[in-house]
């Protein structure tokens, strides 16, 4: 096979990269010793802890790929990633500021003005600023084009903004939404046209953040409800009209980070501390060279966007693979332990296994559901 | 119509005016249901009339379990009508009256001392923990399975006034602890065939509740595939949906066929183990598949605490685990199959159901 | 949920189907004995041998269900399955009449005429009379209302066919073709009118019967290529012009048998020889479970086949699940055993194994592919 | 262009000579092939110049390993550039002429008795049968792991007029026996580390021709799928066949980037045990879905002699069972990720590749 928009160049070896992971691993250490935190399935959803999130940002952790002058530490993706990467195996805190770090914050740098970005990034970077993103709505799950929430201009040259947005996680820990809306009517003909994306303080009055729980009970996401809230004109995001194109972009570069594939790392941890019996062993074998294969996948990604390149097709691609092994891990373990799933069990697999499969469907949901990814992926083939 | 559809129209009548809700440590059950399940002579519904039951058959228990279990429904009836009515019956001790919730306990460690003969019904002294125990804190009886020198026992305790220890299955349901410290109870010597017996119906019960429930979600997905749209058009429509939902339709209805054979089995009084090992296997296997794929089809809002989804999948999670792991009964299984020699598996296999 | 198309009533217990069970329990011991065969994974597409099959015949084992009038025998098709899925189990070399018995007879019976019947059933009663399914053709793999095959009246009442079929099981072995061809012009209108059925023999002047290797260079399959063939007149197979129809019936027909899930038992069976560690006998048992499942929905579809009815949508959903189970043996097994596939390895299980692989490609495939199958399922869940 | 390419190109050229064929006992390999890629200088890539090869690095002879691979190439290229010429040139022995085929045996019982010190390269008597042998009949040379009284052993065998047992495997490929009895040959004791990373190298290489393959096999698979009309149009626009394609998509592009990075491990020098084993594992993985699905989008006529999928995934349901199946591989892989205690998998999986 030639190569094609799948392939991409194996990831290059970063010195700097496993300085950091070192670091990083000397911190949690401590901080799991000190009692900081304590090991969870999933926390880049639901681990929210600001005061973590600072610590983070203090010792130069977020933002890290940024120029300096907006707070930033201008290292490379391949640092960035084993950073990240050494969050989540140890299953740390990260909800509050990830979407921050990992999204909104390389959205600001792309498309923000000097202005918004002079203000916000520096906070992100210092961990005291998180973002929401605000795309989905009630009746607009995988088809982001039927969105409805409508932005006018004001005889102010502001936008008055009415709508609802959906699972929002942490809304109501979080500080702006970068909201997708409708600016122009729509238009049958071109479907994508009339979107545009604008800064949303969540602060502003007209904004009602709801709850939504999810099935084990655990508040991450909400509603977000914008009644006749007056946005100022300079809060728009890139271009009037672009909307859809820079989600578009948005989308693809949060889809290939580790978090696709390690939310569930900390039950493998568990299990590889009960594996004993041949079964048992060649089970954490399977699973660990599905997960190295990930890794790979994922930190080939990672050099890409050090060279520059926007490698949308194989992040979708590591997207459906790697959630897909998320849910996987769930039912590998089960297959060769007898120990049943409860948050209650006295048994810390088993409360590993009961929080991964409560969290479970969100993994092949969220950020795109794995049938539009592997429609994407097909188009990468060559096929649609 | 036959009794059967009788009863089960009866329970779904019943079930209209009782909501499945998030269960708590506060509100662990339906206790409102219950009542009105007892009052409805359903809560002894396969016992006889001369035990005190409302008489009836299996086939009657069972499809009251299922259409319970597909309701979601908070009570412990499974485990009274299924499991541990039958096998206090069985053992010859006195059962308590159907309004009072009964319940099952085969796991921990739960040693009887006799205090008579020993030999028959007759009266132990329980000492030990029982662990995850169905309806803990809600059950006022339970049929203990516990050891003694001379073999299985079952006991029966009632548990009025002891403390259990909080612990629930991944859907809310209670399935605490229970700490017997020299308790005196009626009691019965088994069997280790009985003893044996027992886990099997209990297994079985579960995947009475699995194929019922499983049942349930392929149709509310099917339900939902229809009437939301995506890009236009239903989400049935799509062929990437339709594959889906048919593998989810090829379990659901692989795990009901060999769930109602294997009922069969126990109406037809052959040994339950094998048949109950596999369609828990079986049905335990069919929720990988099933609740994955029901909550990729229903999206992110069946994901969400008001959807109703959640209230059959989490039960789903929990009762596979439940009675003896899949893992754990595939063994028993995969070993009883090769009873007879490594050459009789055909014989075995044609044999069990 | 509600009755729906996709269930059915439990199977009845036959006490005469495990009379004739045990029957063919001790014919096939004997058999196995005396070296009259060997068991294969497969044989109902691989394991021709005549002389097996007039054995058959004479224990009345053939055309079982079928009136005796026309050399059948009169018993419930609980007991026809008794016999077919003991005879699979055995991997027992059933493939000369496996058509013939299961679907060309009955095929006959329903749509043949009185002379067709009294000259054909009989034989194949006595398990001397071979049949093919003449459907698919080199450029019509799903989409059979795209065959270009032709049959055209000629001046004397009879047909002259130009065409070719091909996946033609063992045509080089039978007597017999139920071929389906173009009798009236393709109407874009309507793709499914202008097709009929015609009984061909396959001696017949004209015919060319060209051997495809499978890729284990196997020889079961062929294509039968028609030059000018002249059919007589009074070999139409039911109605000019309803050809669509009856091949839709008679593929319905077809896929609910045991050997949708049974074609690789013999793998199984080798498996359960060396099963001893507790990840064996639990992957045993988890194969088992699913067989068993398997064989009680099958059972359902016999059973309402002695009701008169025609669970065509059960019948694809246990096609579906059954073949796919098929393949799934060979993954199950390999998972838990360190033994490689060969067939010549002096290792039974290998072997089995190797034979198993091999045949793979073809379980899902035949008779309707798996995606055409789910389709129909999801058609009866009313999602079309 | 790269070094690497030009490689592969050359490789490519050369087999548009030499089409795949259905191996026979009577024709069990490619000699013109063979023959051509010798003259080419491409069968001692990897070897320096100074031991008879052609120079070149390791990632030149995985380059052509995988082109040989992606055609079906009937040739011992692969045991004999990564894994019998490196290992004969590490143990010290002198290597043969690289236009002589050779291969590599580790399976079976073959026991060494050193004929003088046993220190170093010397000379040994080989007694035993080698089992599952690559290219048995083919190779003029065999690298044979033998166990000797104080350690495993390297002998290099020159095999020219030995009996070989025919066997093959699925696609053909000989794998049979060859029993030594007193065979005096040349050999060098091995640490037990140094025999573990020979079966590791082993492992590797069909690793790296499993991945090349199924690359090859997804090419083929989509190219079919956007020429195959069905019901009007390609299969390609099918929605089911689509996602199968992701599906396929998902696992070959896994496999590669995992595989490729275990070449590097071994690049760098590092110990390839864990590195091979992972890549084994999860190349070996791969080819249960990708022939699957592949066999299953061409539909009947990729399961014919005649095209030419079956050259592949033929080759590829024999090469993840070869060299170690996926689960004894995955054993020592997980066994070895615990090496540094039960709490340490992490910055082990950190340090595989």
């Amino acid at each position: 096979m030639g190569s094609n928009s799948l392939t991409l160049a194996p990831a290059p070896r970063s010195a700097a990269a496993e300085e950091v992971r070192a670091e990083v691993r000397e911190f949690l250490a401590a901080e799991l010793a000190a009692g900081s935190f304590t090991t969870h399935v999933d926390t880049w959803l639901s681990g929210v802890d600001p005061a973590f999130s600072r610590k983070l940002g203090e010792r130069g952790w977020l933002g890290m790929t940024w120029p300096r002058q907006y707070g930033g530490h201008e290292r490379t993706a391949m640092e960035r990633y084993a950073v990240t990467e050494e969050l989540l195996a140890a299953g740390a805190p990260v909800a509050a500021h990830w979407i921050a770090d990992r999204q909104s914050g390389p959205n600001l740098l792309r498309y923000g003005t000097e202005a918004q970005r002079a203000e916000i990034l520096p906070r992100i970077a210092a961990g005291e600023c998180y973002f929401v993103i605000g795309m989905s709505e009630p009746d607009s799950g995988s088809d982001l084009a039927s969105i409805r929430t409508r932005a006018t201009r004001n005889g102010d040259g502001d936008w008055v903004v009415n709508g609802a947005k959906v699972w929002t996680s942490n809304a109501h820990t979080s500080h702006y939404a970068i909201t997708l809306v409708r600016t122009s009517p729509a238009d049958p003909a071109n479907r994508h046209a009339g979107l545009s994306q604008l800064l949303v303080d969540l602060s502003l009055p007209g904004i009602t953040v709801n709850p939504i729980r999810i099935l084990d009970g655990g508040h991450h996401f909400n509603e977000v409800v914008f009644g006749d809230v007056v946005i100022p004109g300079d809060m728009l995001l890139g271009e009037e009209g672009a909307g859809w194109h820079q989600v578009t972009a948005e989308l693809a570069f949060e889809r290939s980070g580790p978090e696709r594939f390690l939310s569930t790392y900390p039950l493998i941890a568990e299990f590889a501390r009960r594996a004993s019996d041949p079964a048992q062993l060649a089970a954490l074998g399977r699973i660990s060279a599905r997960l190295l294969a990930l890794r790979q996948l994922s930190l080939r990604i990672a050099g890409a966007l050090d060279r520059g390149e926007l490698p949308d097709i194989p992040a979708a691609l590591v997207k459906d693979v790697g959630t897909t092994f998320e849910a996987d891990v769930i039912d590998e373990v089960r297959r060769v332990v007898d120990v049943p799933a409860s948050l209650d069990s006295p048994d810390a697999l088993g409360r590993a296994l009961a929080e991964a499969q409560l969290h479970a469907p969100g993994y092949t949901l969220r950020g795109g559901t794995n049938e539009i990814l592997r429609g994407i992926v097909a188009r990468g083939l060559g096929l649609r | 119509m036959s009794d059967v559809d009788l009863v089960v129209e009866t329970v779904r009548d019943i079930l209209t005016g009782y909501e499945p809700f998030v269960l708590t440590a506060e509100r662990p059950w339906d206790a409102g249901l219950w009542s009105a399940l007892a009052e409805a002579g359903l809560t002894g519904v396969g016992v006889p009339e001369e035990a005190g039951g409302s008489g009836g058959e299996l086939a009657d228990a069972v499809a009251i379990v299922g259409a319970l279990a597909a309701g979601a429904a908070a009570v412990p009836v499974a485990e009274q009508l299924l499991v541990a009515a039958p096998a206090v019956l069985a053992a010859g001790l006195d059962l308590p009256a159907p309004e009072e919730p009964l319940s099952i306990a085969v796991d921990g460690a739960v040693t009887a001392e006799p205090r008579d003969d020993g030999d028959g019904p007759g009266s132990w002294t329980l000492t030990g923990t029982a662990t995850d125990v169905a309806w803990a804190g809600v059950a006022r009886h339970l049929a203990v399975l516990a050891s003694s020198p001379v073999g299985p026992v079952l006991a029966l305790v009632d548990v009025a006034g002891r403390d259990t220890t909080h612990a629930a299955n991944l859907a809310g349901e209670p399935r605490g602890s229970l700490v017997l410290q020299g308790v005196t109870s009626a009691g019965a010597l088994l069997t280790d065939a009985q003893a044996e017996r027992l886990r099997a119906r209990y297994a079985l019960a579960r995947a009475v509740q699995l194929s019922a429930a499983l049942q349930q979600v392929l149709a509310w997905t099917v339900q939902y595939a229809g009437e939301r749209q995506q890009f236009g058009r239903p989400l049935g429509r799509f062929q990437a949906i339709q594959m889906e939902l048919a593998e989810m339709a090829g379990e659901v209805t692989a795990v009901a066929a060999l769930v109602d054979a294997a009922v069969q089995a126990v109406e037809r009084d052959e040994s339950p183990v094998l048949a109950a090992a596999a369609a828990k296997v079986r049905a335990g296997a069919a929720v990988e598949v099933v609740a994955r794929l029901a909550h990729q089809v229903h999206g992110a809002i069946g994901f969400t605490q008001e959807h109703r989804l959640h209230h059959l999948t989490r039960r789903c999670w929990s009762w596979r685990d439940e009675a003896g792991t899949e893992t754990a009964w595939a063994r028993v299984l995969g070993a009883g199959l090769l009873a007879d020699g490594p050459d009789a598996l055909w014989p075995a296999l044609t044999r069990v159901v």
